[in-house]
């Protein structure tokens, strides 16, 4: 698993508004952000398998 | 397995030994092992140096049967100049003659003075000058096992044996300078020489022990064996009870050195005879072997089985039977169970797997330092045309490691051995018209016959090399010493006793009875003579101030003892301190008796013991020997370039093959070129 | 003494006869022992090392515990009115026998109240606006179409094609949506071991310290949630159902064949799944024989076979390996033979689901394949009629069963630390069988009287907590029976997209009723709409794709008009009953960083209704209301407060309204860890012993 | 025990029969090539046989219980009582392997005994080379104190006797030592009292079947020994063996053939296991 490099204040910055925003850890902190900013960049996951993928589950038709 | 070898040792083995030293000290001067190419080959071509050292090989019957035209190969090198004496050790016993030869230099460098030294700090108590046995430590037992702990992490060192030769042999300088050398069978070289740099290789020779750690023990079994085997020097004899034509035996085999208490490995074996096809098939292990009478089996290998807490380690030995005779006395004899070649239990050559390479190319062959059992003749199981039956097997054997290490052979030096005009000559030669001590005048011209042949062999051996090798090699032919008849035997201990130099006038050895305060001088081994040195002997009386008088007074005396019939004894007794230079001369003797030939110092005298006469008949079957004054026996040397050098001597020949190699003789050696 | 020759010297080869002969035998147990007595070594061995190393590291494990082992036996949907019941009548001693030594609470539950969001609640103790599941469906910013809640599986991200195949480099990337930390996981870093069985909403599995098998929404070989495959000789009006598949198949003589569907070709990029054939050869009227692989199989009528490999090659010698059951219906005169959704191999997962990998392949070693199915009871092939009630009760059954042996092997292995085992029975079978107790149900059968599937369910739990307790007795485990919601009937679906466009917030193209996953909506006209069980999102501008709602206070306005019109939107007029108790806005009801992923308005139904099975895939239909005729009868999908779960203990639990999300604080309290700021459930009060 | 010895030696006439056919492409091939052949043959049979003699469904289930155990160790590794246990049942288990081994092996010894009887023949010993010399035993039968018939080898240009007869009464045993004269499959023929008793004698220096022994009726000697026609119980010979030099297997470097081609065998077998199914 590659590990990033932050700098050491932004990571003391960080873990203290962690909890409070209520996050369970900085990396889960960190991880959301990332994944926020990427799903505006990323071109959308282009999958005609979405459907396939719900089939069976009892509560849908 | 060399348990029994101790720095100390029994009474009884040691007197053994000595027998079988003394045989090594003839055979010794013989062996020069040939160089092979050795190790990793060189890209670089190296001059040739074959060097065959014939033990024993007199210059007065050589010289001889080269002037009456029999050894024509010699008497060709003689007329090109490429022949001298050669001057030999002081004294002429073989382990202080191939040392002088390895060091290229006299005993103060290599510590050799005698087959026998003794340690002053016990007064007297004798040991082998040449090896000795370290015993090993840190071992661990369980139940009646222990097992030596030689390993990762303890590292303690097992029971071994040391070369206690000094300086050194002259390989290492071709080993260093990247000359392949290889040396087969060279005498007092066990456990054989380690290699630097790889480029040496060598079987040893004389003083590599058998299976047992003996110089050779044969095992005898015969219809009128004693009951419970019997030991006698050099064998062992049993009893054979057949029943029903089948006679169950045992085979003695090495101790068994994972027991607390060792005692030998014994395989059991079965004889059975057919009287109308006097014939017999033994049957050991996995071995069925046929023998009509007179047969000789091919080398079996043997496996003993050592007892170990854990599994099985075993230990391969090799030897053959002989069936002397199915009725009426059903005779077998074993040869000395030697190491096995193919699989040695204790290293014989370096490198190790050399010997491996020699047995899968040749099969078995005799790898102990004395292969002639000259001690089955003196005990009378052997005839004497058996002896020279079994020397023969030895002769061919060695013949064929010849052609095998000429084969194998490129350039470099090799030097190659034969033993057998030493321990032939030894029970064989006769060179005199006077009676043989015994046997009849007849029989003994007729053996004598017998060593001319084996000369003649060694003529056209050396032919057949100057055939191939003649022009591109240099080829140096020597021996040790010489050889002379031994007839009368003279006891120092008696000597001095009855002079008043030892005391009291009834003592009968230097081992037990003898009364240090009142002596002044004692003899041990076969030329050594000791003073019981203030400060040195542990109950020394002479004064170190009185030891010059007392030394030219005790020459003086012995130079002039005479025989009964007025004949001269002792050619010259010389003082150590004026013949032995260098820095390991602690262990020599203070004089050193040099016997005339006919003459040699008593079976008994060695070990200190004396007789009731100074004077004795010699009748044993070893008829002759070489351990007399230096200039009495001095050996041969043949060489197909002429030599330069009026004197040549056994510390000569080291310088010379170094400087055949373009070597700059070492400061240690003080011989000298001979071209 | 020497042996015979002809014996000794001769053939030393005699003994080796029996040798080579035992070659094998002592090669395959000389390995085993070798490798046992290794592995034991290197265990023992290291023990006092990794102890010394733990003990330095969690200095503080079980220091202040005042438990040695915690277990949890989830029991999905049990509904705490059924059970107070059923307890009242005398019919579930061991859980009557908690309720009045330890502890018996309506456990409340999250909104909405469904399994997803209930068990990740539970797992994290947080509010779903921290954990970011609110529903088992959320629709795809970009498309509009609905897409599983909580994993996201995404191809490698590179091909490499090569004519028309097509070489996929790396692997899939399979991602838990699922945010916030398992209490489990803060429990392994306090040095603490756990075990835990099939939580919902656990795919792909995390690591800690502990082991687990990962549950709901764990995908089939496929890739779906579970497709049945019914080979018949009939046929079937049409071949796609939903959940499964039809195949209508040829009988020759007494034999037929026919192809398993497998995944799709790995290394094919036209979609063709690969496939595995097999051949029936129908014996008598009960029986068959079937060959498929190298496998070959005895067909009983009415019974299910065990589970069967099947491996499908996808070349390049890469093997998909899957599993699945096979239950012969009928022979004559039609040929019926159904197929369970084809599992992944626990012993060679092609996907993992369990922590560490290989604990699938202890498990499988152990006792047997299992399923790994997340919905593993084929309630789908039930509602299609491919399944007849006893063929899925049977199935139920088996399942349970292989639950059950994991869950007390688990207790066997784990003497302290944390025991977790979710049965999904007590789901299904309420789902599915709720039209027995309610005679009002639209598929209700007086047939069915005298059949009590739901009572011998409760009794079979009842049964399964006595033996749970027999395993903690004496060893200060504390026992938690729990579920993550009750049950309700489920008469009616309302489908809110139909509400929404006949009040004006919603509009159509064409006004096309077939498209699903609202396909055929014009997003330019439309301001809400709703997807999944119970959300309603607005289609705001920036963050759908296509959204026409200012984000400011025209959501906010649109919000509140909304839900006070839906609120209390009643059913025809003759039903006095209203079909919506209350909507949520969920900016209100979460807090959390992931809040603002929630749909905007959650709809709390009456008991009686949900959302209807269209608008559940984004469907419009001409009316509000349906009648839910289907099997799946029963559900929970409506407002929370009428479906709270059950709390039972062996010990007492001093909380008047215990909550779900409170049950990992309170094992961490117990445990003696501290339990960490941003968990919004609080410890409850337990009694020792 | 005469029946079985019969069918035994009935058995080997058939084995002999069929490994006849072997001798052209047997003699073609070197040594350590038709062994490896030979023994990547027997091993793939000997699975096979495996497969359908055992009771692959309980092997199947001890393996996976041994898989198991070995897994919960892994898995719960810090639980030192779960370790402890996990042990005990993998060595119970290995133990059931080895019980549920029994039965093939059984099955298998009786086949394979002969099998390894005819490869004996080829493997176990080379023909003697021409001048050298091998020992010749025969044993009589045993006629309590009788005393020994005589007998002879008549002379032949197949080899010369160079020591014998020597006749050992206590083992009722009578040697020769021969030297082999020329290449070829060759008969000595022996006078005993009066009866002619043939051995065969393998004279070459290549790849050829060596029978060592003519055996008697016992059944052990039979399987050992398959190539000649046994000599009856009332026969006063009950066997003849000529101790041939071992032949020396090049790939084990050890002299002992069976070696290779139990290696060999079980390598086939472990590599070609996954493809026939089969659980061992």
């Amino acid at each position: 698993m590659p590990k990033i490099k932050i700098d050491s204040n932004l990571y003391d910055r960080l873990k203290s508004v962690t909890e409070v925003a209520g996050y369970s850890s900085v990396e889960e902190f960190v991880t959301h952000m990332i994944e926020k900013e990427l799903e505006q960049i990323e071109a959308p996951d282009d999958d005609k398998a979405v459907e396939e993928r719900l089939r069976g589950l009892g509560y849908i038709e | 397995m060399n348990k029994d070898k101790k720095n100390q040792i029994p009474r009884r083995s040691f007197i053994q030994g000595a027998g079988l030293t003394l045989a090594g000290v003839s055979a010794g001067l013989c062996s020069v092992p040939e160089s092979v190419f050795a190790g990793s080959k060189p890209s670089a071509r190296h001059p040739k140096v074959i060097v065959i050292g014939f033990d024993g090989m007199d210059p007065f019957l050589t010289e001889k049967m080269m002037d009456t035209g029999q050894l024509p190969t010699f008497a060709s090198l003689r007329k090109s100049n490429g022949y001298r004496r050669l001057g030999t050790s002081n004294p002429p016993q073989s382990p202080v003659a191939w040392a002088n030869f390895i060091n290229g230099a006299g005993p103060g460098t290599h510590g050799i003075f005698d087959f026998i030294h003794r340690d002053p700090a016990r007064q007297c108590a004798p040991f082998f000058s040449a090896a000795e046995t370290v015993e090993g430590e840190g071992s661990i037992g369980f139940g009646e096992h222990q097992i030596q702990l030689n390993f990762w992490p303890f590292n303690h060192s097992p029971t071994q044996t040391l070369l206690r030769r000094e300086g050194t042999p002259f390989w290492n300088y071709l080993d260093a300078a990247g000359i392949p050398s290889a040396f087969y069978d060279l005498p007092s070289n066990y456990p054989p020489s380690k290699s630097q740099h790889g480029h040496h290789r060598c079987l040893s020779g004389m003083g590599t022990p058998d299976l047992l750690g003996t110089y050779g023990t044969y095992q005898h079994y015969a219809e009128d064996g004693p009951v419970r085997t019997k030991e006698e020097p050099g064998g062992m004899r049993s009893m054979l009870f057949f029943e029903n034509e089948t006679a169950p035996a045992k085979l003695i085999g090495p101790m068994d050195s994972f027991l607390k208490e060792p005692v030998p490995i014994t395989i059991d074996f079965q004889v059975h005879r057919d009287l109308d096809a006097k014939a017999a098939v033994i049957e050991l292990q996995e071995h069925t072997v046929l023998l009509k009478e007179g047969d000789w089996s091919p080398w079996l290998q043997i496996d003993f089985p050592l007892s170990m807490p854990g599994p099985d380690k075993h230990l391969s030995g090799i030897c053959r039977f002989y069936l002397q005779e199915v009725a009426p006395n059903f005779r077998l004899y074993v040869t000395p169970i030697n190491v096995d070649p193919s699989n040695p239990a204790t290293p014989i050559t370096e490198p190790e797997d050399f010997s491996k390479e020699l047995a899968s190319r040749l099969g078995l062959f005799y790898t102990t330092g004395f292969q002639e059992d000259h001690k089955a003749l003196s005990n009378k199981v052997f005839n004497e045309a058996e002896f020279a039956a079994q020397a023969q097997i030895v002769l061919d054997e060695r013949m064929n490691l010849l052609n095998d290490a000429l084969e194998n052979y490129d350039d470099g030096l090799l030097f190659f051995y034969f033993s057998s005009t030493d321990l032939q000559s030894h029970m064989f030669w006769w060179d005199s018209d006077q009676d043989h001590p015994a046997r009849p005048k007849e029989q003994a011209q007729q053996y004598f016959e017998h060593i001319k042949d084996i000369y003649r062999t060694a003529d056209g051996i050396v032919s057949n090399m100057i055939k191939d090798y003649g022009d591109t090699a240099r080829i140096l032919v020597m021996s040790d010493h010489g050889f002379a008849n031994f007839r009368r035997q003279f006891n120092l201990n008696t000597w001095l006793r009855d002079n008043g130099y030892l005391g009291p006038a009834d003592a009968t050895s230097i081992m037990t009875d003898v009364d240090w305060s009142q002596t002044r001088a004692y003899g041990l081994g076969i030329n050594g003579l000791y003073l019981n040195l203030q400060g040195r002997e542990k109950y020394g009386i002479v004064a170190p101030e009185e030891k010059d008088a007392l030394m030219d007074e005790l020459v003086e005396k012995l130079e002039a003892v005479r025989d009964g019939d007025g004949s001269v004894v002792i050619k010259k007794v010389r003082r150590s301190d004026k013949t032995y230079k260098g820095p390991h001369t602690a262990m020599a003797p203070d004089l050193i008796i040099g016997y005339k030939r006919g003459y040699r110092g008593a079976w008994t005298t060695c070990l200190g013991d004396m007789d009731k006469t100074v004077f004795s008949d010699n009748d044993s079957a070893w008829g002759a020997d070489h351990c007399g004054d230096s200039t009495e026996v001095p050996g041969i040397l043949f060489s197909n370039k002429p030599i330069a050098k009026e004197d040549p001597a056994l510390i000569d020949l080291a310088p010379t093959i170094l400087a055949q190699f373009g070597l700059d003789k070492p400061e240690t050696m003080t011989g000298k070129n001979i071209f | 003494m020497v042996a015979d020759p002809a014996v000794a010297g001769g053939f030393q080869s005699g003994p080796c006869v029996y040798r080579t002969g035992a070659g094998f035998a002592v090669m395959g147990s000389f390995l085993a022992i070798f490798s046992a007595v290794l592995a034991g070594l290197l265990a023992v061995f290291t023990w006092p090392i990794r102890y010394l190393i733990r003990s330095i590291r969690y200095r503080r494990a079980f220091a202040k515990a005042r438990i040695k082992r915690c277990v949890i036996l989830g029991l999905d949907g049990m509904d705490p009115k059924l059970a107070e019941k059923f307890m009242d009548e005398g019919k579930l001693p061991t859980l009557d026998k908690l309720r009045k030594q330890g502890t018996f609470r309506p456990l409340a539950t999250t909104i909405p109240s469904m399994s997803p969001v209930a068990w990740s609640s539970f797992q994290t103790g947080v509010n779903p606006g921290k954990h970011n599941i609110y529903d088992f469906l959320t629709r795809d910013k970009q498309t509009y179409a609905p897409k599983l809640s909580s994993t996201d599986i995404r191809g490698p991200r590179r091909m490499l094609k090569i004519g028309s195949l097509n070489l996929p480099i790396g692997k899939p990337d399979i991602r838990l949506l699922r945010k916030g930390k398992p209490f489990w996981v803060t429990l392994g870093e306090n040095g603490i071991f756990s075990s835990i069985l099939r939580v919902p909403i656990t795919f792909p599995p995390e690591k800690f310290y502990g082991v687990s098998l990962s549950g709901m929404c764990v995908p089939d070989l496929r890739g779906s949630q579970g497709m049945f495959s019914l080979f018949t000789t009939q046929s079937p009006d049409q071949m796609e159902v939903t959940g499964g598949q039809y195949h209508h198949v040829q009988r020759n003589g007494n034999t037929i064949t026919a192809e398993l569907i497998g995944p799709d070709d790995p290394f094919h990029a036209d979609g063709k799944p690969l496939t595995i054939k097999f051949s029936v050869i129908v014996q008598d009227d009960a029986t068959a024989t079937m060959k498929i692989g190298s496998e070959k199989i005895t067909l009983k009528k009415d019974e299910y076979t065990d589970w069967i490999k099947v491996d499908f090659k996808a070349g390049f010698g890469v093997k998909v390996k899957g599993i699945c059951k096979f239950l012969l219906q009928s022979t004559a005169p039609d040929f019926q033979l159904y197929v369970t959704p084809i599992n992944i191999d626990p012993e060679k997962p092609v996907m993992p689901v369990t922590h560490p990998l290989v604990f699938a392949t202890y498990l499988a070693k152990k006792q047997g394949s299992f399923a790994t199915l997340g919905l593993a009871e084929d309630s789908w092939a039930l509602n299609e009629k491919a399944l007849p009630d006893e063929g899925f009760i049977q199935q139920c059954l088996e399942l349970d069963e292989e639950r059950e042996k994991m869950f007390f092997d688990s207790l066997d292995k784990v003497s302290k630390g944390l025991c977790v085992c979710v049965f999904d029975g007590t789901d299904r079978l309420q789902h599915t069988f709720w039209r027995d107790i309610d005679a009002d149900h639209p598929a209700h059968d007086d047939a069915f009287d005298g059949r009590h599937v739901i009572e011998d369910l409760y009794k079979r739990m009842d049964d399964l907590v006595a033996r749970t307790l027999k395993k903690c007795n004496g060893d200060n485990s504390m026992l938690m029976v729990i579920s993550d919601h009750g049950f309700n009937t489920f008469r009616y679906g309302v489908d809110l997209n139909r509400w929404l466009e006949e009040n004006g917030y919603l509009a159509l193209k064409d006004n096309d009723r077939e498209g699903k996953y609202l396909t055929t909506v014009d997003w330019s006209k439309t301001r809400a709409f709703a997807i999944g069980l119970s959300g309603i999102f607005l289609n705001i501008k920036g963050r759908e794709s296509q959204g026409i709602v200012d984000p400011g206070d025209e959501a906010d306005r649109l919000r509140t008009e909304i839900a006070e019109k839906l609120s209390g939107l009643a059913h025809d007029t003759q039903q006095n009953t209203p079909a919506i108790k209350s909507v949520y806005n969920a900016l209100k009801l979460y807090n959390g960083p992931y809040k603002q992923n929630a749909p905007d308005l959650l709809a709390g139904y009456y008991p009686g209704y949900r959302a209807s099975w269209e608008t559940a895939v984004g469907q419009v239909t001409e009316s509000v209301f349906h009648k839910n005729t289907k099997a799946w009868s029963g559900d929970h999908c409506i407002d929370a407060s009428f479906v709270p779960g059950v709390l039972f203990s062996n010990r007492k639990i001093e909380a008047e309204n215990p909550r779900l999300m409170d049950l990992g604080p309170t094992v961490l309290d117990l445990f003696g860890v501290n339990v960490p700021g941003y968990m919004d459930g609080k410890p409850l009060e337990v009694m020792s012993s | 025990m005469g029946m079985l010895a019969r069918l035994i030696s009935w058995l080997n006439a058939v084995g002999n029969g069929l490994f006849g056919l072997l001798n052209k492409p047997m003699t073609v091939l070197p040594a350590w090539l038709s062994l490896t052949l030979v023994s990547a043959v027997l091993g793939v049979l000997m699975l096979i046989l495996f497969k359908y003699t055992s009771n692959q469904a309980a092997i199947g289930r001890v393996r996976d219980a041994i898989k198991a155990n070995l897994l919960a160790m892994k898995l719960f590794k810090d639980n030192i009582p779960v370790v402890l246990k996990s042990q005990a049942k993998i060595l119970l288990n290995a133990f059931l392997l080895l019980v549920f081994s029994l039965q093939p092996m059984l099955v298998m010894i009786i086949p394979f005994s002969l099998l390894l009887g005819q490869l004996g023949l080829w493997y176990q010993s080379r023909p003697l080379e021409v001048d050298e010399q091998a020992v010749v035993t025969m044993q009589l039968a045993d006629s309590g104190t009788n005393p020994l018939p005589s007998v002879s080898l008549l002379p032949s240009g197949a080899a010369r006797v160079v020591v014998g007869p020597i006749r050992v009464p206590s083992k009722r045993q009578i040697y020769w030592q021969i030297q082999a004269r020329e290449n070829g499959e060759h008969t000595l023929i022996f006078q005993v009292a009066g009866e002619q008793v043939r051995k065969e004698l393998a004279v070459g220096d290549g790849l050829m079947p060596v029978s060592m022994t003519r055996p008697g009726l016992s059944i052990m000697d039979l399987v050992l020994h398959p190539a000649e026609k046994p000599f009856d119980e009332s026969s006063s010979v009950q066997s003849i063996r000529i101790g041939y030099p071992d032949r020396r297997a090049k790939f084990t470097g050890t002299d002992i053939w069976i070696v290779t081609l139990f290696v060999i065998s079980m390598l086939i077998a472990f590599l070609v296991k996954p493809f026939l199914n089969v659980k061992i």
